[in-house]
């Protein structure tokens, strides 16, 4: 009580004090403000952003390209979401599952469809069977398939499926069985590829209405017991090229229906090849607009470091197969992205940091922090 | 409370429909009357000074988000930052931390219309704002640029001053996002 | 592949060593293990457990009082949820709300029945109009009545209502309507009571139908405009005692029907005066079976620090209104309990630590991690 | 796949089904001679003899948990922490921090009889191990304890030496909350 008497004291006298800085300083006061105000993102999204998918927990679309280093937005995201970014209509499409009470319940997995501009939900498409694959989130679990009219999304129970999304009337077409196989990657005008146990590639073409339309396996050119391929890829002018665990790299080309496995190349030259140097990381490669591959490697590479962080990028040629350069990162990345620039910015993701460094120079731009982040990232800069 | 609700909410409600801000301020001042819970002393701790400048690039391994600025020397300080002066009852995220701004909400998210009053001292010009907190809902929280400031804050027995209440009301979902701080006046005692 | 094989061959000049070795110290290997199995809990737990409920995101059953700090369990929480220990019946009482898809969709709120030794969900009672209070998980947003027979709910909408819950039937029995009044604390056998921005305390009587049988309101007592109590109380021999932002302490005697609001005193004599000790943090206060008063005090306290950290605790006798010990903490703290012992163990909540001291001589007997806490914190000790 | 998950989800149904150990030894024996992907080299990582001692209370003040022990000298290490030896190929949260422990579930969790299965090496013993890593599902999963150990893990292609996958299968909520490791037998060539 004495207390409140004596600050309404000092309140006058203050009152007294402030009358004559407010005439000096600023003789109006600050306006009342705009109305309740929802921001709204542009249209085409500037290159220097980019999604950032936190293991399929929470998906935020961030500024790297600038020193404001500013948050766009935010994606809710539950369990292995993935995120596919159109470039033919003003939509995101999140494949998500929950539960009706948190982690028990009624499962229901489903893709939000979202305004790009607003973030509002546009629409929903229920995946009937709660069977979609539930697996860190990461390439090949969906993707668009018949100029993004489609989309694929991978499903494990632990039998192997696909469900087939007509997006544009924003219904579920079916499914295709693919027992013993993993993943989809996009191969010919509307179809898909997946990565078979027993070191096949199996090849589905569809038709208009989702069905079947043609199937094709490859020989067996992947050696799981010995020298598997990674699952992530890189796709310069149409051919996908995966890296091996030892550091081979396996191009494919998945233009047309006819798919072709293409001859494999080694990423270590016979120099290198004392320092152990492997393909390591999660989102381990990438290439940008001038057909450049970049992967992550580590040196001293053994079993079991095969998703550790890597020290470095080497850049490679692939028409040529030369590596052209060797990039040092200030700490240890796992998952790297590149702008869609002609003069590129390399995103690593390194623990809590997102590190931003010129792909030309690789010298480093800024960090960003990942605050509360120690899974795995999924990086997809704007296109 | 149901009196103090109709109030709050009218304002709102008639603010958001573009109508006379004098009037608002008129009601709030015969409210703020009423309740001397609204402090007069300075907000120590939002002394938004130092957190301002802007000039010169940041550490390019910082990993901090680059200092932001409002651009206005009489409403000065980082809205993404919790001592910021208008944030001195904030108890929650900072919009403008997630997309949105110290005023606007982010993308995807709904601004509830029913809020919560609290009054901050701009080290500027040495006023005392009246600032409404509104909560951004429906979207995604996680606890980036979490403040807990409560100047003014009082016990939820009188929830217009309480910054515990998830004040999400009038909007599609009551879940939590973040929170705005909107200036809509100077405390009637000083004009 | 090289490397393949150096590993192949190095494997089996390991094998040649090891044979010896384990014919040396362990000549039977480890035996295949148990077949799945989920742990129980005891079905009276240890008086050296707690619940620690995080801000009603998440509630964790905590061993507090050994040195292994072990977590026992935990139980699924999402917005402002609130638990219930019973003693009456083997069950724990979680109210919470959820969204059909995460933070939206259709909200449902609702009371998780939980078995107390397997934590498995029992049954489930939802409430209607989906209007429970969403506010920062704390004392009187739920509370048991009618010896545990019933549970009571404070609705915010931001019209104030209580509904009333059947726990025995499980089954939702109606609503109160307490307009301008907030939180429910149990009075009286079969009732509850709630403060009003009146400053006054009312006082609902209910039926065993859950219907008003009796309301009586006291005359104003809380003075919101000058010194307002916390929310927070503890219970000594059926008096609630309330703290007030600059110190009072106000009992409250809730036993029966006839509730009385009793003298206040003053927390902060006259010689301590010139420290501005006010009460501040979140779970403000606690009592032991000595019915001694432990509450978190703060200097140099001042307007916007009454949740700040405190950095002691001063314990009271009640009957003597006489300050007996002041606590000071290794670090200040917001949240308060103390187990249910003969010799206490008082708890206290500081930052991302649960520091646990001996309440008799305030020494610190250990200190658990609670990683990732940000927020406020509400202690369950068991009984 | 088809015919790796039979012999997966049959053996670990059977186990289950308290059926003799010997013969699910037998049938992980011939799966594993086809699957070399089963590595026998020493976990580098895994030394856990210094993770070990429980001996004199921890410093009051640590904030850490204390550390734990098995009891057993042949299976040395602490069930809480990442480098215990028979995690050598988890990558996920320790049940043993949820109220679970090396080989059991948090209460209110359930457990897969599916699963995938990894190789480590005892320090105390030098023996491999055939470890079947289970995932308990349906609780409440935030992080404690996370471990990113990969020995012996294998790209999604061969999912039963994946630790990306959700193992929550034949269960009632495919939510992970945390996984265990259960020892089933010695590696077949090193009986």
């Amino acid at each position: 009580m004495n207390k409140a008497i004596g600050c309404a004291a000092c309140a006058s006298l203050l009152a007294g004090f402030s009358t004559f800085v407010m005439g000096a300083d600023f003789p109006n006061p600050l306006p009342p403000e705009a109305i309740p105000r929802v921001e709204t993102l542009p249209a085409k999204y500037p290159t220097g952003w980019a999604f950032l998918n936190y293991a399929g927990d929470r998906i935020e679309l961030r500024n790297v390209g600038s020193d404001s280093r500013e948050v766009k937005g935010q994606l809710q995201a539950h369990d292995s979401a993935t995120i596919l970014i159109s470039d033919q209509r003003p939509e995101l499409y999140v494949a998500d599952t929950v539960w009706s009470r948190g982690t028990r319940g009624t499962r229901t997995d489903f893709i939000t469809i979202y305004d790009k501009q607003t973030f509002n939900v546009v629409d929903e498409i229920v995946l009937p069977g709660t069977k979609r694959a539930l697996i860190t989130a990461m390439e090949g679990l969906t993707t668009f398939t018949d100029e993004q009219r489609m989309e694929l999304v991978f499903n494990f129970t632990p039998a192997s499926s696909v469900t087939v999304v007509d997006l544009v009337n924003r219904k579920v077409l079916g499914d295709v069985e693919i027992p013993g196989c993993s993943l989809v990657y996009p191969s010919g005008k509307r179809g898909f590829s997946t990565l078979c146990q027993s070191g096949t590639l199996l090849s589905i073409r569809l038709d208009e209405k989702g069905a079947v339309a043609g199937r094709s396996e490859s020989k067996a050119f992947n050696p799981l017991d010995t020298d598997p391929l990674f699952t992530a890829s890189a796709l310069i002018g149409g051919i996908r090229y995966f890296p091996s665990l030892h550091g081979r790299i396996q191009p494919i080309d998945m233009r047309t229906e006819d798919v072709k496995v293409l001859p494999d190349w080694p990423l270590v030259s016979a120099a290198d090849a004392s320092g152990n140097w492997r393909p390591s990381g999660w989102q381990i490669l990438a290439s940008d607009e001038q057909k450049l591959l970049y992967v992550l490697m580590q040196a001293d590479a053994h079993e079991g470091t095969h998703k550790d962080p890597a020290n470095e990028v080497w850049v490679y040629n692939v028409a040529s197969k030369a590596r052209l350069k060797r990039l040092r990162l200030v700490r240890p990345g796992s998952s790297i992205s590149l702008t869609h620039t002609a003069d590129p910015l390399l995103l690593v993701q390194a623990g809590e940091r997102l590190d931003v460094y010129q792909a030309s120079d690789g010298s480093l731009v800024r960090s960003l922090d990942l605050p509360g982040f120690h899974t795995r990232m999924q990086i997809d800069p704007a296109r | 409370m149901a009196q103090f609700d109709l109030i709050t909410e009218k304002m709102l409600r008639s603010m958001a429909g573009r109508t006379s801000r004098r009037s608002i301020i008129g009601m709030l001042g015969s409210m703020l009357a009423g309740a001397s819970s609204l402090p007069l002393l300075p907000v120590g701790h939002a002394n938004a000074a130092e957190a301002k400048s802007t000039d010169g690039p940041p550490d390019p391994n910082s990993g901090e988000t680059a200092p932001q600025s409002t651009g206005n020397p009489q409403d000065p300080g980082d809205p993404t930052k919790c001592d910021y002066w208008r944030y001195c009852a904030i108890d929650g995220s900072l919009c403008a931390c997630y997309g949105g701004t110290k005023t606007s909400c982010p993308p995807g998210t709904e601004m509830s219309p029913i809020t919560w009053i609290g009054t901050c001292r701009n080290p500027a010009d040495s006023r005392n704002y009246i600032v409404s907190y509104n909560d951004c809902c429906g979207g995604l929280p996680w606890g980036r640029c979490a403040c807990q400031n409560n100047q003014g804050d009082r016990p939820v027995v009188r929830p217009q001053n309480n910054n515990e209440v998830t004040w999400c009301f009038g909007v599609q979902s009551q879940s939590y996002t973040c929170t705005v701080s909107i200036i809509l006046g100077v405390a009637i005692d000083q004009k």
